[in-house]
C-alpha cells in the first residue's frame, strides 16, 4: 500500500487519465465534463464537470473530451453506438436520478445488443454516474437507483466505498468489454483515503472483508459500508462481533463472499441506502433464504431507506438514510 | 396589452423581490445556514415576471431547477418559500422539497423542477386539461437554452402544435447550460426557430426588458385563450451570478458579464422606462424596495424561528390515502 | 358470479367504457389507441389499439381518446400535468418494454410531486402496459419490468391474471387518486373467464388464494399463476398439496396473505417470469425470511426467467419461460 | 453520382429479393411457419436500396422495426436472414435475434430495431467513431416519419450538427405510423423541415424512384465523408402491406393504397427508367427475378432444414467473457 491519500473524486480522475493514456480509443462525454472553456485561444478556463471530478482531462486530451448538450438519450445513445463501432467510451450521467431520461439505451439497446446479435456485438461502454443522499439535493437529485441496472440483464453495475477501489473498479470498468454502471456516492465522493500510485485494476465479482467478526454479517457497498463499519465499532464494545462485508461489486455479486460469510456468522444484516422494494438488500435476503437456509440461525434483516422519495430537510434526510443506531437495532432484534 | 400603474408597480415590487431574494440566499448559504442545490434567477427578472404580469391566478406555469423567480413571480407567497428553503414545517411544501421543487397548486404553479426539460410535458397537461374542460386557462412553460435539447421539448412542442394547445413555452435564452456556452450546443442562433419543426408561431423578446417580454407573452396568451395554439416565445437573457450558488464562474468572460450587469439590468431599465414613460416615479419605487426589504427580512427572521418538520413526516404525503 | 364469459382484453375494453361514462374527466392517450379512422365523415375505420383492446372507445368518446405521436416521454409527461391539474387520464405504454422512453416523468415526476409539494398535488394517472414473453417478440418486446415500478416509491403497481380481476383492478386504478401501472401480460390478455357485468372494483393489496393446499405455497402473479396451478395440479397427483396465492397487486403488496400461507405450510416457493435479480421473487423472499422467519421449514426458493434477456427462437424462449416443470422441480428441491 | 450497369444490376437484383423476401413472409406467416412480429419493407424498396447503394461495405447502417429492407441492401446474406426467421442456430443470430434486431457487424449492419427512434443515437455513435478514428467511414440511420417525433430524433440530430458527424438522417416518411396518418401526428408537411431546428442540410427525395434517391443520398454521404457534417434526407414513400403481418387495414383508403401500388411500385419504376434510357434491357431483368426467386427458395428451404439452436445457447452472449 502507499501513504498517498487521494479523496474518491480524485482517485477518479488519476483512473480517467490513465485510461486515456493506455488507450487512444478512452472517449470521455457527458454535459459539462469539459465545462466550457475549451475555447480557442480563451481566456476562461474549465469547471471539469459540475463536481469538478474531470478537472484537467480536456486539456490532457483536448479532442477526448466531449462536452454534450443536455441530452442523456443524445450521450448514452451516441456512445453505445460508438462503444459497437471501435470507441470506449466513458459517458457521464452527471445524476443517477436522471437515469430516467436514458434508460431506453441501456435497457434496450448496451444491455441487449450482444444477445440479440448471437453474440456478434461488444458494448466496451463505462457510465459514470453520482448517486446516493445526504447533501440535501431533495428527491430528483439524492436517488440510489443502481438496482435497477444491477436487475438488467446485460449490464454490470459497481460501487466503490473507497477511493483506492475507486480508481481500481474504474479501471477495470473502461477495460470491461461489457458495459458498466459505476456509481459514485455522494457522501463517499470527497471521502479520503490511501490510493496506490500506477494503473492497477480492482477485478469484478470480488467482495472484500473489511472487518472481521463470528457474531454476525453486516453486508455492505458504496456509502453504507462506513456505516457499517460504525456500527460494528459500537457493537464490538457491547461484546457483539460484527463481521463487514463490502460487495463492491453489485451485478456480477460475488454469492460466495455473501454464503461464506453467512456460514461463517447465521446472522445477516443488510446495508442500504436505496428504497427497500425490489432492491440490492432483498435480493442479497433472497439468496440467502434459498442457498444459506441451512446456515441460517436468525431473520434477515434489512436496513434501507423507507419507500418514499428523499425528503429536503436535514431532520428528514438524515431519518431517511440508513445509521449505525439502525444498523444496531436491526442486529438487536436478532437476539 | 394594458398596463396600468397597479400593474407595473406589482411587477417591479416582484422583480425587486426576486433580486433581493436571490441576493439573500447568496449570503445564507454563504453564511452557512443553508443547505442544498440553489441556482438563482438574479438578472433574468424580466423574464418570469414580464410574463405572468400577463397570466391569471388559475392560469398554470411549470418551472426548472432555477425556479424562485418563477414563484414569486406567479404569487407563491415568500415566507413560505424561504422558510421550505430553510427547510422547515411552515415551507409551501413543508419542508420537503427544497429550492428545485417549490410548488403551490392554489396559485397556478406547478413546481420548480430539478429535471431539465421535464416541466415542458407538465404544461403540456395542463393545457390540455385547459383545453378539454374548457377552463379558459392557459399554461406556460418556463425552461432554459439548454432544456432546448432536451427530447421532452420536441415531444411536447410537437404534441401541442398538433392539437393546438393553449399553451406558451418559453424559452429563457441565458448563454449558458450550467458552463457550457449555448453555443456549443445549439447550432442555431435563435431557439425561437425551432418553432418551425411545429409549424408553431414563435417570438424573440429581449429578456432584459420587461416591457418588451409583458408584450410578447401578452400577444401569445390571448392567441393560447382564444384558441389559437401554442407559441414558443424566446426571451435573451443572462444570469447575474453563477450557474450555482458557489460556481467560481472561471469559464465566463468578465467583460461579457460585466457588460450584460452594468447595461442590462432589467430592474434598471425598468426604472429607465417609467421614468421616461411618465409611468411610476422614482420615489414610489423606493418605497416598494423599501417594503420589499422589510417583507424580505421577516420573512428570514420567521423561517429561521419556524419549527422543523416532525420525523413522522418522512412517511406522509407518499400517497395520496384514500378513504 | 355470471356466466358471461369475455377475454382479458375484452374485460379491459368494458372497464375502460364504464370508466369513461361514469366520469366525464376520464381521458384515454397513446399511440394508435385510436388507431386511424377518427377523421371526419371518412369511409375507413379505427384499429382500436395495435392489439385491438381500445376498439370502439373513441366511437363512444370522440373528444376523450386521443391517438398521439409516437412520443413516450410527451404522452406520459402530459399525461402527468393533466392529472395534476383535474384530468383523469388513462394513458397506453404501447409495451412495458417501451419504459426505457418514458421513466422520467414516472420516476421523477407522477411518483414525486404529491411528496416534494408536501402533500398539495395528486396525480390520478393509469398507465396500461403490456407486458412478459410468450409471443417470439424478442428482447424488446417481451420483458416484464414491474419490479422497475414497483420499487418506485409512489407509484402502484398491479397485474392481473383473469379477466374478472382485470376489469376491477382497472376500474380501481384508473378512480385511485395516485398513479398506477396497470400491467396486461401478453399470455394473459387472451384467456378467457366469467366477468361480473356492471360497475365493480378489485381493491389494491388484496392478494387471492386462488387454490387451497398445506405442503407448500406457491406464489404468483400475472402469467404465472396459470402456471403454478398446473404445477398444484401435478404435484397434488403426487401426494404434494399446494397453495396457490395471487398476488395482484404488487404495490401495495398484501404483505399479511404471504405471511400467512407461509405460516400455514412452512414452505414457499415464487413464481415470476421477470428477470432474476431485484425482482419481486428477491423481494417476496426476503419479506419471508424477516417476517417469517420462525414458520419457514425449507429454504424459499424462486423460480424466475434466467438473467439474460428473452431469446426469439421458440425453443429457447419457452426455455426462458416459467414451466410448471420448473415449478415442480423446485418443490422438489424442498424435500 | 455514376452508376455503372453493374450497379444497377445489384440495385435491382436487391430490390427485387426486398419484394419478393416480404411477399415470401406474408405467405410463410399466413402459412402458420413462421412466428413473432414482422413489419414488412414492400413497396419502400427504392429507399433503402437508393441510398445502400451509395455506401461502402465499411460505412455503417442502423435501421428499424421494418428492417429487412435495409439488411438486405447492405448486403446481409439472405439465406441467414431466413434462417433467423426461422428462429434457426443458422441464423444471422444464431435464431436470439428475430426479425426485429436482424443485424451483422461485418457488412456495418449495427441492426434491426424494435425501439422506434433507437437507431439513430446509434448511427450517431457510429459516426463519431468515424470522426475521432478518423477511419472515412460513414453512417447512415434510416428510420420512420413516426420516429421523427421521438426524443431520440431530436437529441441525436442536434449533437451530429453540433459536432459536424459524417452521417446522414434518412428518413422514410411512408404516410403512417402503424395506424394513424403522418398528418395526424406530424405538423409540418416536409419532416425535411426540421433539419432547421439544428441549421442542418436537407433534402427531399422521391422514395418511390431509386435513381432520385441515390442521387440525393450520393450528394449528402460525399458531404459526409468530406467533413461538411450531417443531412437529413426525406424520402416519400409508402408501404404496400400493413404495418405487421395480419393488419387488416381498416383504417387506410383503399384509392389512396391503389393509387400508390398501381401507379407508383419503385420496381416497376426502375424498369421503366432504365429502359427509356436504354441502360439495361427487360430481359435482363428477367434473369435477375429468376435467380432471385430461386435463390430465395433455396433460402427458405434451406432454413426449414436447419438446426434449431441448442438450449445452452440461452445463456451465452449476455456478457462479453473477458478472458
Ligand atoms: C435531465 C437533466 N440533465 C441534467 C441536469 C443537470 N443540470 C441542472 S441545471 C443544468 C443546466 C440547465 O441549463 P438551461 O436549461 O439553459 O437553464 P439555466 O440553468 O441556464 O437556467 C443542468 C445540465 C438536470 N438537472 N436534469
Ligand atoms: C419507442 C417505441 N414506441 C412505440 C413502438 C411501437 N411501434 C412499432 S412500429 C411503430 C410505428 C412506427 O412508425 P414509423 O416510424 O413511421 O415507421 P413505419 O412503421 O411507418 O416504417 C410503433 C408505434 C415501438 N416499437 N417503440
Ligand atoms: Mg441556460
Ligand atoms: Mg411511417
Amino acid at each position: 500500500m502507499t501513504d498517498r491519500k487521494l479523496s474518491v473524486a480524485a482517485a477518479i480522475n488519476e483512473a480517467l487519465h490513465i485510461a486515456m493514456q493506455t488507450d487512444p480509443d478512452v472517449i470521455l462525454l457527458g454535459e459539462d465534463v469539459a465545462g466550457g472553456g475549451a475555447r480557442d485561444g480563451d481566456d476562461v478556463d474549465e469547471m471539469g464537470g459540475v463536481l469538478g471530478v474531470t478537472k484537467g482531462l480536456v486539456k490532457a486530451f483536448p479532442d477526448r473530451v466531449l462536452d454534450t448538450p443536455i441530452s442523456e438519450m443524445g450521450i448514452i445513445g451516441t456512445a453505445v453506438g460508438a462503444a459497437a463501432t471501435g470507441l470506449r467510451p466513458v459517458a457521464e450521467l452527471m445524476f443517477m436520478d436522471f437515469l430516467g431520461t436514458c434508460l431506453d439505451p441501456l435497457l434496450n439497446q448496451a444491455a441487449k445488443l450482444r444477445y440479440m446479435f448471437g453474440g456478434k456485438a461488444r458494448v466496451p461502454l463505462t457510465v459514470r454516474t453520482v448517486s446516493g443522499a445526504g447533501m440535501q439535493a431533495a428527491a430528483q437529485h439524492s436517488q440510489s437507483l443502481y438496482w435497477i441496472t444491477t436487475g438488467i440483464p446485460g449490464l454490470k453495475t459497481v460501487i466503490p466505498s473507497n477511493p483506492a477501489d475507486a480508481k481500481g473498479l474504474l479501471l477495470s470498468a473502461i477495460r470491461d468489454d461489457n458495459p458498466v454502471i459505476f456509481c459514485e456516492p455522494k457522501t463517499v465522493l470527497y471521502a479520503s483515503g490511501p490510493v496506490p500510485e500506477g494503473d492497477y485494476e480492482v477485478p469484478f465479482g470480488k467482495a472484500k472483508i473489511v472487518r472481521e467478526g463470528s457474531d454476525v454479517s453486516l453486508i455492505a457497498f458504496g456509502a453504507t459500508v462506513r456505516v457499517a463499519l460504525q456500527a460494528a465499532e459500537r457493537l464490538a464494545a457491547d461484546g457483539t462481533s460484527a463481521e463487514v462485508l463490502d460487495l463492491r461489486s453489485l451485478q456480477p455479486l460475488d454469492e460466495e463472499a455473501i454464503l461464506t460469510t453467512l456460514a461463517k456468522t447465521g446472522s445477516v444484516v443488510i446495508v442500504d441506502e436505496a428504497t427497500p422494494r425490489c432492491g440490492i438488500a432483498s435480493d442479497v435476503a433472497a439468496l440467502c433464504v434459498d442457498q444459506g437456509f441451512d446456515h441460517l440461525n436468525t431473520p434477515v434483516k434489512r436496513v434501507t431507506a423507507p419507500h418514499c422519495p428523499v425528503p429536503f430537510a436535514k431532520v428528514l434526510e438524515d431519518a431517511y438514510m440508513p445509521s449505525a443506531e439502525r444498523v444496531i437495532a436491526a442486529v438487536a432484534e436478532l437476539s | 396589452m394594458e398596463l396600468k400603474p397597479d400593474d407595473l408597480r406589482l411587477a417591479y415590487r416582484h422583480m425587486r423581490m426576486i433580486r433581493l431574494f436571490e441576493e439573500k440566499l447568496s449570503d445564507l448559504v454563504q453564511a452557512g445556514k443553508l443547505g442544498g442545490f440553489l441556482h438563482l434567477y438574479a438578472g433574468e427578472e424580466a423574464v418570469a415576471v414580464g410574463v405572468c404580469s400577463q397570466l391569471q391566478e388559475t392560469d398554470v406555469v411549470t418551472s426548472t431547477h432555477r425556479g424562485h423567480g418563477h414563484c414569486i413571480a406567479k404569487g407563491v407567497e415568500v415566507p413560505g418559500m424561504m422558510a421550505e428553503l430553510f427547510g422547515r414545517a411552515t415551507g409551501t411544501c413543508k419542508g420537503k422539497g427544497g429550492s428545485m421543487h417549490i410548488a403551490d397548486m392554489d396559485k397556478g404553479m406547478l413546481g420548480a423542477n430539478g429535471i431539465v426539460g421535464a416541466g415542458i410535458p407538465l404544461a403540456t397537461g395542463a393545457a390540455l386539461t385547459a383545453k378539454l374542460k374548457r377552463t379558459g386557462n392557459v399554461a406556460v412553460a418556463f425552461f432554459g437554452d439548454g432544456a432546448s435539447n432536451q427530447g421532452q421539448f420536441h415531444e411536447s412542442l410537437n404534441m401541442a402544435a398538433n392539437w393546438q394547445l393553449p399553451v406558451v413555452y418559453v424559452v429563457e435564452n441565458n448563454g449558458f447550460g450550467e458552463f457550457t456556452p449555448t453555443e456549443f450546443v445549439v447550432p442555431v442562433r435563435d431557439i425561437a426557430e425551432r418553432a418551425r419543426s411545429y409549424a408553431m408561431r414563435s417570438e424573440i423578446a429581449d429578456g432584459m426588458d420587461f416591457f418588451d417580454v409583458a408584450e410578447k407573452a401578452s400577444k401569445a396568451i390571448a392567441a393560447a385563450r382564444a384558441g389559437e395554439g401554442p407559441t414558443l416565445l424566446e426571451c435573451k437573457t443572462y444570469r447575474f451570478m453563477g450557474h450555482f450558488v458557489g460556481d467560481p464562474l472561471p469559464y465566463r468572460h468578465k467583460e461579457e458579464a460585466e457588460d450584460w450587469i452594468q447595461n442590462r439590468d432589467p430592474l434598471q431599465g425598468f426604472e429607465r422606462t417609467v421614468a421616461e414613460r411618465g409611468l411610476l416615479s422614482a420615489g414610489e419605487l423606493r418605497v416598494i424596495d423599501g417594503d420589499v426589504e422589510r417583507e424580505l427580512a421577516a420573512a428570514v427572521a420567521a423561517a429561521e424561528e419556524a419549527p422543523l418538520p416532525s420525523i413522522d413526516e418522512l412517511l406522509t404525503d407518499v400517497y395520496v390515502e384514500t378513504a
